[in-house]
């Protein structure tokens, strides 16, 4: 069953100087992703990775091509598709409790139920013993968790993802993708993610999505083997990642000035 | 060791306590009688300052000139929802941008007369005096606050389901909340400040009236006196928004700056 | 009529009326209720009748209720009797000018005080002894004046009469009178008018009067009142009217107490005992009480150099002649006040010499009994002042 | 396609044509004759300031109200020495701090009384009074600059050979400039808007004394062209260093601020 | 030769609060970096691995010990010890051209030398057409190439590394890391590279340190068999990064909360 399908999408931006001119973002990228399945983008900064994600969201609004979340053609924000930001936009005058019930105190569901609701995911992203903090006092790392959480807690068709654990040491990088593992694991999730690793992208998901340089297209969408229990150094395992990262560096650099 | 947090505060005062005592010993013993007048010592003003303590005079200026302060605050806190809506709604802004451009850099002293036509003599014209100088600083603050509101804090909740209003009410306010609070900090101040011009027309009390009266007399220390007391109030006034709403706030950095 | 009786300060009792429910209604309907009342307390002498008018209960035993407003100038004060906030002020008599120029419907109703000391003072230590001596001031003396105020006219015409040009001997600086006052260094001379002269000559003794503006303005200061009062509530006005009368009897029996009033009002605190003591004996005493009768002709004529001057300068729109000071006095209300003390009007102030016959255009003018040649106050009833027998402080005068 | 941003600038003043509309209508339809004296309508005031204009007149006051508050600002511009100076060394900002603190709430025209004191009557008391309005805004935003200083430009420049005095004068003192410009075009501001307590005492020219003195003859036309030259030309000096400052330092964040 | 020598030193932190505690942030610190010598430190966030880079630089003083610089005692910051900082710290107001100028102007150089100096350094980090460009108007790499240039135009003794690569993108990582093998084989230099990428210390180090949790202690030094020459995914590849990764995931977590 598909959970969300990409048509023929196109995004031309304004130029934001009066003088400068229209920059053509993405270019006819179509992409499905079906129900409880991990989706990864690659590609190089400013191919538009961003972009089509914030199209997904309703963020923005194609400039051609269409858009369908389970069916349903996206015409603007929606709890059916919550996103995790890389720098967690947690709201910094809530606790993790109330960051992680805002969704459920906007559809209205009683305080009783919120309650259950919330401290099953805190305990989901470990959470439990932190719902009284409020963001400044947690780390990196603890922020995001708050950030999954929310994002989970309002039982989206599609979850997205950009870029969630780029502002992590790599320690903490890697002890963050081992949890969403175990995240998905537990609760079965359609998720987008936008990476520039790609060693998470091999780690964490069924198919990925190599875009070419700006204006993005899709250049090849690879599916994983053994999603999600590939074992690092394996034979396998380098050769999927030799393969996208020749696909990535095939790409040449047109332009370092911004 | 509050002995020695003490000393350390006493130690920012040394400049200050040489400069009084500069002061006072010019004033004694090198300007000439009527310059004297002109520039009391330190404990001319201190008696000045005693007196108007004893008499009890002083704490009725300080209490009408407050009162005025806060009643002009609450009218001037309409700046908020205003600041709001033009922070939103750029076609609205567009609209009321240009008046409020033009209008704020003119003094709120040059608006007496005006203020006269409109409110007459009395509370209401001192008030709106002080009025102007609080308002500007609150919208122009409450709209900047707006438009900085981090954009990944509403898409945030858009993504949750939280339509227009809920984005305003839930996420706009809260996150702008710091920095409106920072504007209420600098109006009150500006407003403050204002109170001089203010209590020009009208009143029979107030600091700015306690200076004012004095000047037709000459009465040097208490023009000190008053002056002191705004300076000192005003002081107060700032410290007291800062260190309640940094109590209140603990999670804004813009109120630590 | 001819057997009224007076009250131990010579005011008819029985005579007092109170408005009426209409009146009241009509202000009240105009939102002129209670009524407001504008005027300047540094400038102490001549508000002393505001104030015993106000405390002594004048206005409100006939059945005024009224609320005094202090303000610092007087040009702050046409500002609310043009919006109509206040209904009745008083000034000098430029802001007056300034309200018959723009035509504001306003009528004099009494005059408040005549000869105010407009006066050029020097640092007591000066070498200057008259106003002749700074003719070839190098580099030019600077004179401290609030510029456009009735100083100024008095420095410009005493200028003219002693040969001395401004902006070469001379250069006038704005300054309001407090900081004049304290004669700051820098400055050569300044020219304040009283309660300022009397502080720094008499308390301060910080300076000295080297010129006085009396030879080339004769002074007056008025009440007036906004013209729909007196079209629509004649009797508030002659209220108004008599309460000024009776204002000025009592402080004329009761000086002493008069300055307890004053000291009472927030304004004047910090003026000493003796200074407002001064005032009144200047300004309330000096002079026979019915100056406070508003000859229109008369004050018109006194007042039309000046008309000529700020035309001239540019500073009213209009060439104001005394007819249009006359015009501008209504005393209907005065007359029937006169009426009631049995006191005849007058056509010349008591001040001016029987003989004077100066034409107002001349200046300066022969000497006249003002408060710096002059400490006896004159003597009041005399000859034909009466039209009836009156009394006052027991003492009974016959017509 | 210079006609549509023509028409794009021109669709912001909708609400003010509004505004003034209804304020000429007012004031010839609503207003009593009496009122009106005191509130002209937009055409009695334009008539007041083409007179002004024609006798060149207000060309004087502006002139001489701009050379005032640039005279001031030079003296003021102590406060970024002074700021620097308070910003590196945390020993005399401890001591100067107090003092500053205390006077800054002062409102200006509370220092008249004083300020003719110590400067006479003229145009340095003028200046002063202005200079008060343009001192502390560049003092406190030279002081914060410095502090804010990114700490790895100053490691940068130390570990490339940099002492201390080049130190400030090749970093902080560079990357204190755009706030430090910000505190001018404040203090620029402030100091403008002092003009009416400034030009109170002692002046016979500028736009603060054009107000005050068509005050006492109750020319409430030109007070209005006075309040609306004010207004008006702080708006375009605020404009001019904001514009200029962008040009000159395009690397500065601070500035588009 | 040794450039640098570290020896026994310990850094304590008064605390930031009044009422908060000093922080021990390292203890027992020693190592040596021979000349011409690349030395990588790596450790998980928060165990001191800044602080040593600072205490090196001259930016902090030790509590106790003692660091030497080609085999004078470290008194403050100098030029023989310059840094490249993660956030580039370029001066904003400076050309790229007056950015690496910078060092060489203090020094009192004249001006023609300097020209030829600052050429050739731009040259040798490939911004040779970008000199009057303004740090904002480059790229985050071209931006870390210009800090890099300007660091070692004053020919310290040793180059100090804090995370230079951390703010790129994958992609653009994994070029700056040949750049930096490239300018290295053209200018032989000491440098102490703090990295939180096992991957990057194997392909650029001589000597690697590992360090433990806070307070940080020098848990392991590691030579690399054949420095910038191994190949990634060869079997001696993997056996090294698996070394690292076992001794850092070796650190337990204690401090999760900040
Ligand atoms: N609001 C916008 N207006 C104009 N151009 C934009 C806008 N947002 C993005 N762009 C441009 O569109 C292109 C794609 O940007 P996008 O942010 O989607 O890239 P990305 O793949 O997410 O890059 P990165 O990996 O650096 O995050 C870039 O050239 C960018 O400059
Ligand atoms: N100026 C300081 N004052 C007090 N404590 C400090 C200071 N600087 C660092 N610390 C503390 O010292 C410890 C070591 O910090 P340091 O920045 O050296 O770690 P790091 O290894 O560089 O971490 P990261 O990988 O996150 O950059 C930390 O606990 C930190 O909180
Ligand atoms: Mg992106
Ligand atoms: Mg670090």
């Amino acid at each position: 069953m598909l959970a969300l399908k990409v048509e023929h999408v196109r995004k031309i931006y304004p130029s934001m100087h009066s003088k400068g001119q229209e920059v053509l973002a993405i270019e006819d990228v179509s992409m499905n992703v079906n129900k409880n399945e991990f989706c990864s983008i690659l590609g190089h900064s400013g191919c538009g990775k961003t972009t089509l994600l914030n199209l997904i969201a309703g963020f923005e609004v194609p400039s051609a091509g269409r858009i369908e979340c389970a069916g349903k053609e996206v015409k603007g924000p929606g709890a059916d598709r919550s996103m995790v930001f890389q720098d967690y936009a947690l709201f910094p005058w809530l606790t993790v409790f109330d960051n992680i019930a805002f969704g459920l105190k906007i559809k209205g569901i009683s305080s009783s139920e919120i309650n259950q609701i919330v401290m099953r995911f805190a305990a989901l992203v470990g959470l439990s013993q932190f719902t009284t903090h409020y963001p400044h006092q947690l780390s990196g790392g603890m922020r995001q968790r708050v950030s999954i959480a929310r994002a989970l807690v309002v039982d989206p068709t599609v979850l997205l993802m950009d870029e969630p654990f780029a502002a992590l040491d790599a320690q903490n990088r890697a002890l963050m993708q081992a949890e969403m593992i175990r995240i998905l694991n537990e609760e079965s999730k359609t998720v987008v993610l936008v990476t520039h690793s790609i060693e998470e992208a091999i780690n964490l998901s069924d198919v990925i999505v190599v875009m070419t340089r700006r204006p993005g297209k899709v250049k090849e969408i690879i599916r994983v083997p053994e999603p999600r229990k590939m074992v690092e150094d394996t034979p396998a395992y380098l050769a999927i990642r030799r393969q996208i990262r020749d696909l990535i560096a095939g790409e040449h650099d047109d332009s370092e000035v911004r | 060791m509050p002995i020695i947090n003490f000393l350390k505060q006493s130690r920012r005062l040394v400049l200050l306590i040489i400069l009084l005592a500069s002061w006072e010993y010019a004033s004694r013993f090198i300007l000439d009688k009527t310059e004297a007048t002109l520039l009391p010592p330190p404990s001319g003003v201190a008696k000045g300052g005693f007196e108007l303590l004893q008499s009890g005079e002083i704490w009725k200026h300080v209490f009408d000139s407050l009162s005025r302060e806060f009643i002009a605050f609450c009218y001037a806190s309409v700046a908020i929802p205003l600041g709001i809506v033009m922070g939103c709604f750029k076609w609205i802004n567009e609209q009321v941008d240009p008046i409020v451009e033009i209008l704020r850099p003119i003094p709120p002293i040059a608006w007496i007369p005006l203020s006269i036509l409109w409110f007459g003599v009395g509370n209401v014209q001192n008030q709106f005096i002080i009025f102007l100088g609080i308002f500007f600083p609150i919208l122009l603050n409450t709209i900047d606050a707006v438009k900085n509101v981090e954009p990944n804090l509403i898409r945030a909740a858009r993504c949750l389901g939280a339509q227009s209003w809920g984005v305003i009410t839930r996420v706009v306010l809260r996150a702008a909340l710091p920095q409106i609070v920072t504007g209420v900090r600098i109006g009150l101040g500006v407003g403050w400040m204002a109170l001089v011009a203010a209590e020009l027309v009208g009143a029979n009390s107030g600091l700015g009236f306690l200076i004012n009266d004095a000047r037709t007399v000459l009465r040097t220390d208490y023009i000190l006196v008053g002056m002191l007391s705004i300076g000192l109030i005003g002081l107060c006034l700032d410290r007291l928004i800062r260190v309640t709403s940094q109590k209140l706030m603990p999670w804004s950095r813009a109120l630590n700056g | 009529q001819n057997t009224a009786k007076f009250n131990d300060y010579g005011w008819p009792e029985g005579a007092d009326e109170k408005i009426s429910a209409k009146s009241v209604a009509w202000l009240k309907e105009k939102g002129w209720w209670p009524l407001q009342i504008a005027f300047q307390p540094p400038w102490s002498g001549q508000n002393t009748v505001n104030l015993v008018m106000d405390k002594k209960g004048f206005l409100s035993k006939r059945g005024i209720e009224s609320k005094l407003q202090a303000f610092p100038s007087g040009p702050a004060i046409n500002e609310v009797i043009i919006s109509g906030r206040f209904q009745f002020g008083n000034g000098g008599n430029f802001p007056f000018t300034s309200l018959v120029d723009k035509n504001i419907p306003v009528k004099t109703i009494a005059v408040v005080n005549v000869n105010l000391l407009h006066a050029m003072l020097v640092p007591i230590d000066s070498k200057i002894k008259s106003f002749k001596d700074f003719k070839g001031s190098n580099p030019p003396a600077t004179i401290g004046i609030v510029t456009g105020s009735s100083a100024e006219f008095y420095v410009q015409a005493a200028a003219k009469a002693n040969g001395i040009e401004i902006g070469k001997d001379i250069i006038l600086k704005n300054m309001p009178p407090g900081e004049q006052m304290a004669m700051p260094k820098g400055i050569d001379a300044v020219v304040p008018w009283d309660p300022t002269p009397t502080i720094m000559t008499k308390e301060r003794k910080n300076a000295r009067i080297i010129s006085d503006s009396f030879p080339y303005n004769i002074y007056a200061g008025t009440f007036y009142a906004r013209q729909e009062v007196i079209d629509n509530a004649p009797d508030v006005v002659q209220a108004f009217t008599d309460a000024i009368a009776e204002a000025t009897l009592w402080i004329r029996k009761n000086p002493d107490e008069a300055v307890a009033v004053m000291q009472e009002d927030p304004n004047l605190k910090n003026y000493s005992k003796e200074i407002l003591r001064q005032q009144i004996s200047d300004y309330n005493l000096l002079y026979k009480p019915n100056f406070i009768y508003p000859i229109p002709v008369f004050w018109g004529r006194a007042n039309e150099p000046i008309y000529t001057w700020l035309y001239e300068n540019k500073r009213i729109q209009n060439k104001l002649t005394g007819i249009d000071f006359a015009r501008a006095v209504d005393t209907r209300f005065m007359d029937k006040t006169f009426e009631k003390l049995g006191w005849a009007t007058i056509t010349r102030p008591s001040f001016l010499p029987e003989n004077w016959s100066t034409p107002m255009d001349k200046t300066p003018y022969p000497t006249y009994m003002n408060s710096l040649n002059t400490s006896k106050p004159q003597a009041f009833p005399e000859k034909g002042d009466l039209t009836r027998d009156w009394s006052f402080a027991g003492k009974v005068y016959k017509k």
